[in-house]
């Protein structure tokens, strides 16, 4: 067992972080929020081009030939540089959709709510969406969330995307949790740099002891976020190697191991959610009247974390989830 | 990231099952708590099994007797002995884990010789005798003194919050040497015999009703000054040492008894038909995504441990913030399954619910927690 | 209005805090949990004597003739003393069980978990069981609490005291209160003379802000208990005013007020309930190592509040009760 | 204790319904966010009408105008208005609240015939200039400097949160006088005429996308002196008077406001189905006693207040905590009944949500009102 990230998986991390940090830094962040432009294709292409989207794409169809433990890596390096657009949504749909996995296309899912639909994300800049034959017609709504456009759909009727639904909610967990940290990176350094009462903010423990409670919060969601990736990718890979005729014993394995899957991402999507929701929360008390303002970006934070949040599976599908495994495992089965 | 045991892992984890199931069943029955030479004997008889089949001081290196074992090595010792309900370290405590290691770490030749055999073997119970009355939190403030007197240091004061003190046979003391010196530079490391005039032993009464802890009532106790450890007032060094060896399985087996205890309230909640409140399976399901995510944690910070060949240092400040707290989460949730009958102590999770509540208080409370976060992993600064 | 308590109530908790102080200080009650004493039948007599359980009886029946407002009052001070004995079932008992009034008698109720029984408080210790005939077998069961004797009742089967439960409930959520109040009583005292790192813990602003949270939740659940009994008589009053042939309009006007008390006590009850339990859970956490013993009075008042949350109204049933008047007050009449 | 209103304190509800029912039909309609001149037009207006009807001023004293009314009608007020959807306070806030009660307290007779009359009649509106970049939590840090010269003091600094500095007649303003004094002694209070050179007013826009507050920027703008209220360096006494004339009725209208969010939420749940989860159910209940009691908390300091016929001073940073505590839970739960909903800003809660953000941030952060609690109530020791 070796629970940390390979020397490869850090690289990765690190590439995407740079390649983030130059083509979307501060500066090009608040000019999509002024502009109100929420998907820009030449970065679009540029992410297909450096393989973000096609990173779980096997080899032979074009692709990186990554797993999940990867694709978490790189989501949540998005979710802290809060780059907006259907990422997780063209990246589930890389060898589905023509053009999804060099990004040229944005793709788009019906993945808001506890059912998903009828809100959709990005549909007016969404070339396909997850699922559906085409463009369903909708209505705008003014969003909560300055970068993440909705409409409410009003035909065509919501697309089956369960088949997508647990990919969906670990990466969307992993954007929760590159948030989680950098909403925690903000407050620390914030808390620095103001002074009040003669001593940055930072010295004073009600200060310090939110920050801890943020560090907590993100850690524990990251390792859940890991530990769902990396068990989702090795049930994967034993499914691939079980022939057809495979006996009622392993069958019984299997259906035990996807189960263990399903509570491991929902556990991930539940903490990670919180941990991003509660850490903007807490970030934008440390800020104070700062915090407030439409300048600082923590406001960007909480609102795509709350987006987030009913993205997929929600907290309540999630806690129901994990009940289910809790008696599974109690009545029969055991947990690892 | 992998999960995946290596072949080696697995062979070991496959003995040490083996081996488990053919020994626990030869135990003898557990005495009482109250039963402190029962509770020893029971203790250092496993320890003494551990050492017969090549398991004792398994985290402990080669040079000092142990085994050298990898930190996933130690995990899995650790998880595959709670799962099969063996017996808990117990009086072993102090000895293996806090003592043990540190003279491991900064004894002589001659006190390793001394003092790490009889620990391995079960045959030598170690307590401890750091904090007191008026060093809580504040553990350098501690008062303690010990004056040279040719050979000996005298030692008078008192220590609280000392388990096993009734059968220990060696006491690893901290006290004040220096009185002039600032407060982390004038504490020196001694090993005190249990049975040297001078010390009385007053069983602490916990809000459990138990008596697991004992005040250490110090008076002019001679130790010997070959008995310390490291040199005069580097006690407080010495003793950090031995805090920071623990690589990442402090917990283990706590949190392996959680998952099961877990188990157990949800087959009891099915039973009585308390699972079809959503409000109460709904925190079971959360419970069992936060126990499942400190696993996961737990063996992050195990390979951290392993891969960096060193200690894990301050990560276990963020584990035992989160785990003290998801445990205390835990037997509330438990006392919403039994309704009322969680007034009654015959409810063994009524008895622990009691016990969880020292969790956000022993080994550093969470508010001392969260400054050694915020400070030494967030870099705040310190107050003035 | 004037929702201040007046001279003569401000008087009364005066007398009895005095009476309590003189009668049973912190030796008696020390005394009381080494000797596992639970009910001083002399103490009792005392109680009855000083019209501590004959208080809302009629002078016409012998009794004080007060009402719920000074009885919540009451029993807040025997919560701050921590004083033990089935004392809202004997004052509930007064003119129904011979002896009740004068403390001669001692009753019990069938007021534990969500539908009462069968665990039963102080039945060894009683003389009777409120609204039941006699008083019926049970095995005795170790308790949490070592000032609150528990059997598990065998036969006779639970009585119905549901016409007891909304005045029981209330006043257990004034023992509450005052508990809520005397933990952190308890912990400012600790606060202010425990000194660690060269200054009382109560200058760190991580345990100021514990004892401020304390304050908050005992001063809002305060306040939420004197309205329901101030509420509760007003609508005692207006019952006893209103005639026999009253018409349909004062008869639903009456249900609306019942409805309205019921909602009040519920409130009173959750938010007491958790007070005195989280007080005294944060009152530990500020006693550190020290809150863990025995000889601290901090896990009494825990372990009683985790009793008393049991009584009458549990947490479920009072948010179930709150959820019930919020429907009816906002789909028709209206909260005051 | 007593809940039920008096004769004379029934009647004054009954007449003020009766007026409320006649005159708001007749208000024109609420114009838009952004239409600042509008909206202090709109605002003026009301208060104009209250003038006209003997509601103006209806908690300041008599002798500065007032009615002299009792905090307990003071409360009917704000609960009829509220209730009847009355326009808000509005423009006239910092005059009615702030600035008109400084004045009235420590102004001379000439000051307080000059600018009373206006703020009670809506001719007049105020701003405030306390807080700065820089001085937020730390309040008496303020480095707005102000120079004596001759009849004038010349203010250069920055202010920040102020509301309705675009369209205000007047800025109650903290400056710095004695730079060299200890910072709460060297502050002066000033009424700064909004149209004297050097100021310029820039909108802050917030995280709700909104512009209701302001930056004022001053750059040498000469304040005569005879605009200087108290003495020279006693402002900051000056202003703590302000700050606890309140009489424990300053969150009646919120309160008000946040019972009846929470009925249509109850009947928004039970419209979509959503009421049947009892997880959502049981939250909206625990909401409904937090609020009846914070309904109740409000009363008994009214009550207290009455009594005194003083100030109920601290007990205010009480109700604050809790009341922001339970707003914020307030609208976490209305997401939660709007579901993927609550993402829009076209349904009204979540622009609620988003202002209700600030709640544990102004007017002092939850963080200085548990100290404030902790120290001026509790009496804990200040930390070195």
């Amino acid at each position: 067992m070796d629970f940390q990230p390979t020397r490869d998986q850090r690289d990765l991390r690190a590439g995407v972080r740079e390649l983030l940090a130059g083509r979307y830094g501060r500066d090009a962040l608040r000019a999509a929020v002024d502009g109100g432009s929420a998907v820009d294709r030449e970065l679009w292409r540029e992410l297909g081009a450096a393989g973000f989207f096609a990173l779980r794409l096997p080899e032979a169809e074009g692709g990186v030939g990554l797993g999940l433990p990867e694709a978490v890596l790189v989501f949540e390096e998005a979710g802290r540089a809060l780059l907006p657009g259907p990422l997780v949504a063209t990246h589930l749909a890389a060898g589905a959709v023509p053009g999804a996995a060099a990004g040229t296309a944005v793709v788009t899912a019906f993945d808001l709510g506890e059912r998903g639909g009828p809100l959709v994300s990005y549909l007016a800049e969404a070339d396909a969406v997850l699922g559906a034959a085409g463009l369903p017609p909708g209505e705008p709504v003014r969003s909560a969330d300055p970068l993440t456009p909705l409409h409410r759909v009003t035909g065509g009727g919501p697309a089956d995307v369960s088949a997508y639904r647990e990919a969906g909610a670990l990466l969307t967990a992993a954007l929760q949790v590159g948030s989680a940290l950098r909403t925690l990176e903000l407050a620390v350094r914030y808390a620095g740099e103001r002074e009040q009462f003669g001593q940055p903010i930072g010295a004073f423990q009600a200060v310090k002891h939110l920050c801890a409670g943020m560090l907590v919060r993100a850690e524990v969601a990251r390792t859940a976020v890991y530990a769902a990736a990396v068990t989702a990718q090795a049930a994967d890979a034993a499914d691939g190697q079980a022939a057809d005729g495979q006996d009622a014993d392993g069958e019984a394995a299997e259906a035990a191991e996807a189960a263990e899957v399903a509570g491991e991402i929902a556990a991930a999507k539940l903490l990670a959610d919180e941990a991003a929701v509660r850490n903007a929360r807490d970030c934008l008390q440390v800020h104070g009247g700062m915090g407030f303002t439409w300048e600082a970006d923590v406001h960007l934070h909480l609102k795509r974390a709350w987006v987030r949040a009913e993205q997929w599976v929600t907290a309540a599908e999630a806690e129901e989830a994990l009940a289910a495994e809790l008696s599974r495992t109690a009545t029969g089965g055991e947990a690892r | 990231m992998d999960l995946t045991y290596t072949e080696e892992e697995r062979e070991f984890r496959a003995r040490l099952r083996a081996w488990l199931a053919k020994v626990l069943p030869e135990l003898p029955a557990r005495p009482s708590p109250d039963d402190w030479p029962g509770r020893r004997a029971h203790d250092t008889g496993w320890q003494r099994r551990l050492y017969d089949a090549g398991y004792a001081g398994l985290h402990w290196p080669l040079d000092a007797g142990g085994r050298g074992a990898t930190p996933t090595q130690h995990l899995i010792f650790l998880e595959e002995t709670e799962r099969a309900g063996a017996p808990y370290v117990g009086a072993n405590f102090v000895g293996l884990l806090h003592a043990g290691p540190t003279i491991a770490a900064e004894g002589t030749a001659a006190q390793r010789a001394r003092w790490l055999p009889p620990v391995l073997r079960g045959d030598e119970v170690w307590c401890q005798g750091f904090s007191e009355p008026d060093a809580g939190s504040d553990l350098a403030a501690l008062r303690t003194r010990a004056v040279r007197d040719g050979d000996d240091y005298v030692v008078t004061g008192s220590k609280i919050w000392t388990s096993h003190a009734e059968v220990a046979d060696w006491c690893e003391l901290l006290v004040r040497t220096g009185p002039a010196a600032p407060k982390h530079r004038g504490i020196t490391w001694l090993a005190m015999p249990m049975d040297a005039p001078g010390i009385t032993v007053r069983p602490l009464r916990t809000l459990a009703g138990s008596t697991e802890f004992a005040e250490v009532f110090l008076d002019e106790v001679r130790v010997p000054v070959a008995n310390r450890v490291g040199d005069e007032n580097d006690g407080w060094r010495v003793t950090m040492v031995t805090l920071s060896f623990e690589r990442g399985t402090a917990f283990v087996g706590e949190v392996v008894a959680c998952r099961r205890t877990l188990a157990r309230l949800a087959r009891a909640a099915r039973a009585s038909g308390r699972w079809d409140d959503p409000v109460l399976r709904r925190k079971l399901g959360r419970l069992y995504g936060e126990f499942g995510a400190l696993w996961r944690l737990t063996q992050w910070n195990v390979s951290e441990s392993q891969r960096s060949g060193g200690v894990p240092g301050t990560g276990g400040s963020v584990f035992k913030l989160a785990y003290s707290h998801a445990r205390q989460e835990l037997y509330d949730t438990a006392a919403e399954v039994l309704g009322a009958d969680s007034l009654s102590l015959e409810e063994e999770w009524t008895a622990d619910r009691l016990s969880s509540l020292s969790y956000t208080i022993a080994a550093g409370t969470s508010q001392i927690q969260r400054n050694i976060v915020a400070e030494r992993i967030l870099g705040l600064p310190k107050g003035r």
